[in-house]
Parts: C-alpha cells; structure tokens; sequence
C-alpha cells in the first residue's frame, strides 16, 4: 500500500507490547505522531522558547512568529479566509463550550438548539448546559438503523432552529454526516451551524468555505499533533457578536480595575499563556499531513475500513454504514455474549490496542440497545496485514469465552 | 502474562454468577457505575441485626467485574458490619486469585465499592 | 555560587544572541526547561503515547499512570491533602476562571470579592466579570509608596469580604505578601482566600497546609515545565461546592440526552483529552526543582536579587520593596526619559532578553504613574555575573540617548 | 545588527518630535494603543476640503512609535485623502530608513493606523 513508506516516520510503532509487535488501533482516541513533529517540539523548547506577543528579545520573536505561522498553516489546512478565524484551543471539547457559552448572549428563552442522537459527550453537554442557561430548547435529530442521520427529521426539525451542531464524522458508528446540505438548510433558516470536526478533520480534506461552515471543532492530538492544543474556527463576524468565555491577559486591550476592553482578533479568545509548544507542533503535524495530502488519508482510510467491514463483519456486529465510502477510518463492534472489556484485554495480550467503552458517547450507545462497544480506528500509519492480525485475534477470543 | 486473567475460576463465575437477580424487599439498595467503561452494577442486601442475611446484584461488566461481584457477594454473605467494613483490595484480588493492572482493578474492585456502600447507607439509615 | 553545577542543564542558555551569548532575564514570563523535562516530553510521545482513563491497553495504561503520578508530585510539591484536590488546567488565568466561575454559585447580590491593586489582569478580569454577573462588589486593597500591601486597609476590608483574591508575589514589583497572615484573617470572617502563585510556586517553597490557603493558580511554564498546563488547587470541600465552568467528556459520570452527572474529583473539572504530556513534563519539572530543594532556588533568587538592587539600582528606578528577602527574583525598573522598549531593544543587541512593557499589570501601572517598565526576572539558572552585563548594557543605552 | 534602528534621524525626532500636542477644536480625534506595550497615541486632524490642514498628536511611546509618529504626521500634512488610504507599512518603513522585526514594527505602525483611522472617521462623518 502507498502509505508504507510512512510508517517508519513512527518512532513507537516499532514498540513491542506483550512480547508483540504494537498493533495501534487506537487513533480516534489519540493519534500517534512522527518524529517530525516530535522534533519540532523539542527543537523549540531546546533553542527557541520563550512566551510571546509580550517581549521584544530575539527568542520571543522566534517564538511569535512560529506560533502564529501555525496560526497560519491552520487556516490554509481548512481553508479560512484568515488567521483572525482561528482560535487556539485545548481540544475540541474546549473549542465546542467557547462556541455555545460565546453565544450565550445570542441565544435567548425558548430558542431551539438542534443537534443529533450520535453526538460524542463533548457536542451534547455544553450545548444541554447552555440550554438550561438560557431556557431554550434542545432538539434531537435520530440517527436510523444503518447508522444515517435522518434526513428527514432533520428538514423537520431544522426551519426554527437558532443552532445547528452536528459531528461531520461520528467517533462510534463511523457515519460521515452531509455538512455541507445540513450548512446549506442552516443558511436558508437562517441559524448558525457548529461541526465537531474531532473525527473529521484528521482524516479527510475540510474546506470551511466550501462546506459553508460557522464554527469547526478540532483536535490537535487525533491529527499527528501533540496534546493540549485544538482549534475552534468560527466566521470572523460571528466571532466579533461572541463574548469571551474565559478572561486573562493576552484577550485584553485595556484595564483599569473596574473595566476591561478585549483586544482585537483572535487574541480576544486567547487567554493567558498559550500552549505554544502545542501549537507549534500541531503546524509541524499539519505540514506532514498535507505533504501527503488529506486526499490520499482519506483513500487509506477507506481501503482500511473496507477491508475490515468485510473481514471483521464475518464474526462480529459491526454498528453503522455498510459502506465504506460514507465511513471515518474506524469500525465500532461487538462479539456475541463478550463485554468489549474482555475483548480489547484479550487483544492487548496480543499488542493490540483498541478501545472499549462507551466511546464518550452514551446516547448513542442507549439507542443501539448495548452498554458498551469494542473499537478498532485506523489512521494512515495502518495496513491491511494488521487488521488481519486482528480478526485473528477476535477469533481466538471467541474460542476462550465460548 | 496477563492473559490468565481469565481463569477457569473466573470463566465459571462470569459464565454462572452467584447472587445474580433481585431480592424483593431488600433493607437497602446501592447503584454504582464505573464511568469510563460503562459498568453497572446494583446490589440489593437483607440484613438480620448486623448481619447481611441475603444479598443480589444485578447489572452488566466485563468478565472481571461480574465474577468479582460474583464472589464477593458470595465471602460476605453471612457476615456482619465489621467484616465488610475491613474488606481490602487485597482481598478481592486473593479471590480472583489474579493480579490487575490499573486500569483493570477498577472493573474488580467496583463491586466491593457498592457493597461497602450498600452497608454504609444501611448503617447511616439506623442510626438516624 | 551553588547553582553553577545546573546551568549546563538548559541547552538554550549555550545560544547566541545577536552573536553575544544569550543572558536569559525573562523568567517571569517563562522559565527555561531542562534537558530532563524536554527529555520526558519526547520519550512520551516516541513511547507511551496514547490517551488516557479510557482503554485497557499496555499503552493507555502506562499514559494514565504517568499522568497521575504527575498528579502525585504537583499534590507533593505543595503539600495538598489529597490528589484529588489537583485540577491540571492550561495554565494560571485559567486556573483563576475557574475559581472565580467555579464559585458562581456561592457569590450572591452584594457579596463582596476584595482583591489588590498590585494584580496581574489574569487575577482581577475573572473577579471583575463574575462580580458584574452577580452583582456584586468588587473591591481593592492598596500597596503602599514601597510596594508593600496595605495591611490595615486589607483590615478594614476582609470582615465582610466573601472572597479574598491575592497574589503571593508581584510580578512587578516583586512583593512577597504575608499569605499566611491574610489567609487566618479569612478564616476568622469567613471568607474563601484564593491565591495567584504563578510568581511564587516556581520560586519558593509553597505548602497550602500550612499558609491555610484555600486555593492555588500557578503555571507549569514558568517552573521549568512545558507550555499548556498549570494547575488548580482547591480544598476538596470546596471543589466539591464548586460547579464546573466548561463541560464535556471525561468530567462526566452518566449522561443521557438532557441530562449529565459530574464526574468524581479531580475529573469533574477536566474536560475532553488533557495535555497528557504536559502534565507528565511538569511532573519532570517538579522532580527537577524537588532535586535542588526550593529552599536552595529561593536563596539563589535573594542572593541575586540583592545583588541586582544594589547594581542597577545605582542607576535606575527600582518598583517594589528595598530589602531583597521580601522580593521575588525580578525587578520591574526604569531609566530617566528612555522608554522601556529601547531599553529592551537595545539590551537584545547585546543578547540580554528582558521584558518592557505593563506586563499585564496596567492598573498597578498606573498607580505608579507609569506607562511602562522594564522587567529583569531570574532563576535558578541566572548568575551574578550575567547581572553586570546587563548593568553595562544599561549604562551604554544611558549615553545613546542621553 | 538591528541597533542601526537608533539612527540619528530617528533620535532626532524622538528628542524633538514634529507636530507633537494638541489642535483646538479638530475636525477628528482618533485615539488608539497598542495592548501589548502599552504605546498610546491620540490624533488630531482639521481639514479643509479634501486636504489635510493640520495634524497634532500626543501620547507617549519608545523612540520608533515616537520618530514614526513624528515623521507620518509632517508627511500628510497637505496631503489628500486618497494620498493617507494609499499609505503603506512601506512607506512608514522608508521613512524611518530602517528595517524592523514583526514586534517593533507596531511600534512604527501604531501612529499611521491612528492617522487613517482619524481621516477615515470624518471621511465617514462626511457621508452621513
Ligand atoms: C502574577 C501573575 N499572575 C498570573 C500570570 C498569568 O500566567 P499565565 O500566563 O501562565 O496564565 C502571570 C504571568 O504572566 C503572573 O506573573
Ligand atoms: C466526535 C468527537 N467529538 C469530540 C471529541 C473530544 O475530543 P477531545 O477529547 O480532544 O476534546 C472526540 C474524541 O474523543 C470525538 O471523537
């Protein structure tokens, strides 16, 4: 496969977990990052770190301009009008509570805010919480039995809505949801649409202009990129009607003790130090990402994803689409009569790490009638022969626990 | 090797759990889940002065939690306050007769951490 | 001096500036990091990446246990009772939002929250907008003409004060206040004492137990540690009181579709994936500093302290007391008629990085009837004689602009 | 070596600044700082016509804000609208003869942002 080459930019891949070579099935979750980016991290703690936008020295220089150049590879990497657009986050979780309390004053009793029954925790709860904030209303769109967002429920539910979010890709059924016809009804009623972009935007090309997205959450961590940085995305005009959340040094223009006037944009989001290591790597992680370029990451991820729709769909229930097409890069499942726990520690014996739980996403799991799911995610350091490796393994456990 | 986590000792508590359903009635009834697996159990106890006379659990887990609910509803029925009370990690881990990561204790040790406040919550009722 | 043996610790400090060697005086704004902590950060990433509290492999164990165990030595290091009582956070002004928002439900209508008048913005926005929120008063405890906090005012004010909002040090003036002493006045009115230790945790010994501080803000950055992480600390009666400002997955314990219940302490207030390998580099940073002894740092801060107060002071303005034991290490100064930014710029052409400006202290600013200062920080890593060639450099900016 | 950037030129126009204080009765005032430093200045325009009549400034700020603004304000006075909208960091920067990193840039730039914003907010005045 064409991603080979690649693999090998993976320091811990080369890791052994229980005396077996690791098998990472984990991504969705965090991904892993290439030494690249790695070095990137160190390079700049071990020659150029210094806090920014504050002094004139030469290390602080440095470290301004590589921090707001990732600002700028970010807003290339989605396709933003500008850098203003983009906010440094800590993670998509932070990204989607600076969106919905930013709206709070936009938001007002008995407005409805509309999202979906396949939400991961982080795109329900800000949004439940802003609603009991300013008595509005919170309106759910179903997601029917193959795993699609239904459509229909959506037109009905759509025309009165003030918010729309929505997951461009869920984290458990896989399903990649039709942002840019749902961005297209939210501009003909005239409400604001908000994208977790958690699982999207990792894995395939995401263009805010085209789509005709408000506001995109994102991750640096599940992209190659180190942990404690994410992005929020919002239109500069929606940006400018938002209020800060969280309030600090750098957002602000001036202070006396009684009053404070935010500063300018981004920067009236960004509060305190940033996590500029964070976001110096999350540019590296997105360098590498598009020199291979989103369009063969998605073409991997669905090669993947084919092959294990079929190889492991022949001994376990696997919950979403049939189709790989419409799919991230990930398979949700369960075997008969095992608890996915007993399935990923099997597994682990054998260096395979996937996930098990409820994926951060209960509803989504009450509606499907189980407690719990085993995971297995892909991203473009894995390869065909690995998810052999991994129904294998499922077999052998149907063996024990039979 | 982690692997023989799943023993035959375990295997046969998981596969045929003691204790499993309801008692009708109970003194008291304590729910507990573990939040990152999406673990629940429900343990239903009858006391006789300070003793636990009967006690049920339902719920659902992986093979760790279920044959650790399993057994230890089995070691404690019978005895009183004061024995549950002092009840340790330790113990839970000589009856599984494994050892656990972390990660995994957590799953074993659910459990013992609804019994205790299944007889705690008895306790505190009394002495209102 | 006895901190000599650390310096070849920090690869940074064998740059050259401008062709001079660098002389690093802009601890305040962030401290420098040792080859340990960057060491710990790669070997993360290289080895045990991966995400925590959430899956059962090798991986995600190993990621977990050195995440708590660097909770283990943040709760150590300040001597709190309980881990449980260590919320990692991005850094000190989110540590102080979520105090102050933390505590929105204990504030009513003309409650009064009294802080100072020598505050960074990160310690007086988030009172100024939770007191606008609730209504209530805001008010402020003056510095006297030496930098030294107004104590009988301060006696005036705590009776009837339901917060006391205070910093440990000045990063201006450099003010070491009586937290001890303040923090029993609270607990004869009653009030909850919240203490700004991002200038004070990386410089001295800190133990909330003792001083009977209720809550701590401090930043990893400024103590050797990466960027993006910080920490609050709270009395766990009091967390348990407070309500989470931000929401969404690992903070919760059940969720359903209009409902959530919080997590357990600590996790009630993280949200979403933590910057996993920010806190394990902080737990470096605070083996490093344990190793040394705080004790050793904060003598080492004095002895240069004196040394600077002595030396600069001959020829220019120093804020804040006179004696160097009731300082921080830094001294906040300025030259007759140059501006703090030619200070600045010039001193960066002889490879000597300070900070100009109202570093984020504009109301203390204009007390002093300043517009701006010039800033030199020390630490550990900081000798006498880098203080002479900062004492040369200032007498040469004197005749350029004489 | 970027010391260059206290040239003699810029010195002398940070001790004796052009066109520093105030304008009595002004057509605008435009006040704008930068946050970061701490740099503030004010602007005071009176027109005539199209044409910039007179142009003050006050506030206070290091020697490039100073010389730069300084060195705007004599350049624009006389000058037209459209002559101020078409300035660019280009041409503050050939005035100043130096070249500058990103961060003492706003320095340099804060007093030319200050005179279109006031020239454009009478511009708008105008209109209305
Ligand atoms: C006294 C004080 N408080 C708060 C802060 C804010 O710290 P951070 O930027 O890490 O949030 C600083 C540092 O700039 C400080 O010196
Ligand atoms: C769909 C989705 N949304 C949000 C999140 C939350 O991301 P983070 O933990 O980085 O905030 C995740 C990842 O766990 C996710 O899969």
């Amino acid at each position: 496969m064409s991603m080979q080459k690649y693999i090998k930019d993976f320091p811990i891949l080369k890791r052994k977990v229980n005396g077996k070579k690791l098998v990472y099935l984990d991504s969705a979750a965090t991904s892993q990052k290439p030494f690249q980016v790695i070095k990137v991290i160190t390079d700049f703690y071990t020659n150029h770190n210094a806090n920014i936008h504050r002094a004139l020295h030469t290390l602080s220089e440095e470290a301004t301009i590589a921090y707001e150049q990732a600002r700028e590879k970010v807003a290339a990497f989605i396709n933003a009008e500008s850098t203003e657009e983009i906010i440094f986050v800590r993670n998509t979780t932070e990204a989607l509570n600076f969106a919905s309390f930013g709206l709070r004053d936009i938001v007002k009793k008995d407005d409805k805010i509309l999202t979906t029954t396949m939400e991961h925790h982080s795109n329900l709860i800000p949004w439940q919480q802003l609603a009991k904030m300013k008595k509005a209303k919170l309106d759910f769109v179903d997601f029917d039995k193959n795993g699609y967002l239904d459509m229909k429920m959506l037109d009905r539910k759509i025309n009165d809505a003030k918010i729309v979010a929505v997951t461009q890709a869920s984290n458990v059924l896989g399903t990649i949801n039709p942002i840019k016809k749902i961005a297209e009804k939210t501009k003909q009623s005239g409400s604001i649409i908000v994208v977790d972009g958690a699982q999207s935007v990792p894995h395939m090309p995401v263009d805010v202009q085209e789509l005709q997205i408000d506001m995109l959450a994102f991750s640096g961590h599940k992209m190659l990129g180190p942990t404690g940085i994410g992005v929020l995305y919002a239109r500069k005009e929606l940006l400018e009607k938002m209020q800060p959340v969280l309030f600090g040094s750098d957002m602000i223009k001036r202070v006396s003790l009684t009053y404070a006037e935010w500063n300018d944009l981004p920067y009236k989001f960004e509060y305190g130090t940033s996590h500029i290591a964070g976001a110096i790597g999350l540019g590296a992680a997105i360098d590498y990402l598009t020199q291979i370029g989103m369009n063969k990451v998605r073409q991997h991820d669905i090669e993947l994803t084919r092959y294990a729709l079929n190889k492991v769909g022949k001994i376990a229930t696997i919950y979403g689409p049939k189709k790989a097409e419409d799919r991230s890069g990930l398979i949700a499942f369960n075997l008969t009569n095992i608890h996915p726990h007993d399935i990923a520690a099997v597994l682990n014996q054998d260096g395979i790490a996937i996930r098990s739980g409820h994926h951060c996403a209960m509803p989504l799991h009450e509606k499907l009638k189980i407690s719990a799911s085993a995971r297995a995610s892909f991203y473009l350091y894995n390869t065909k022969s690995e998810i052999d490796l991994l129904v294998k393994s499922l077999e052998k456990i149907n063996k024990i626990f039979s | 090797m982690r692997e023989e986590i799943y023993t035959e000792l375990i295997m046969e508590h998981y596969k045929r759990p003691r204790n499993f359903g309801k008692i009708s009635k109970p003194d008291t009834i304590y729910s507990d889940a573990n939040p990152l697996c999406g673990d629940e159990i429900k343990v239903y106890v009858k006391f006789s002065g300070k003793k636990i006379n009967e006690i049920k659990f339902t719920g659902h887990g992986c093979a760790i939690s279920q044959a650790s609910a399993s057994m230890i509803t089995e070691f404690v029925k019978g005895k009183n306050f004061e024995f549950v009370k002092n009840l340790s990690k330790d113990d839970v881990l000589k009856l599984l007769g494994i050892e656990l990561s972390p990660m995994r204790l957590k799953c074993a040790l659910l459990p013992l951490k609804a019994v205790k406040m299944a007889v705690y919550s008895h306790l505190s009722k009394d002495q209102k």
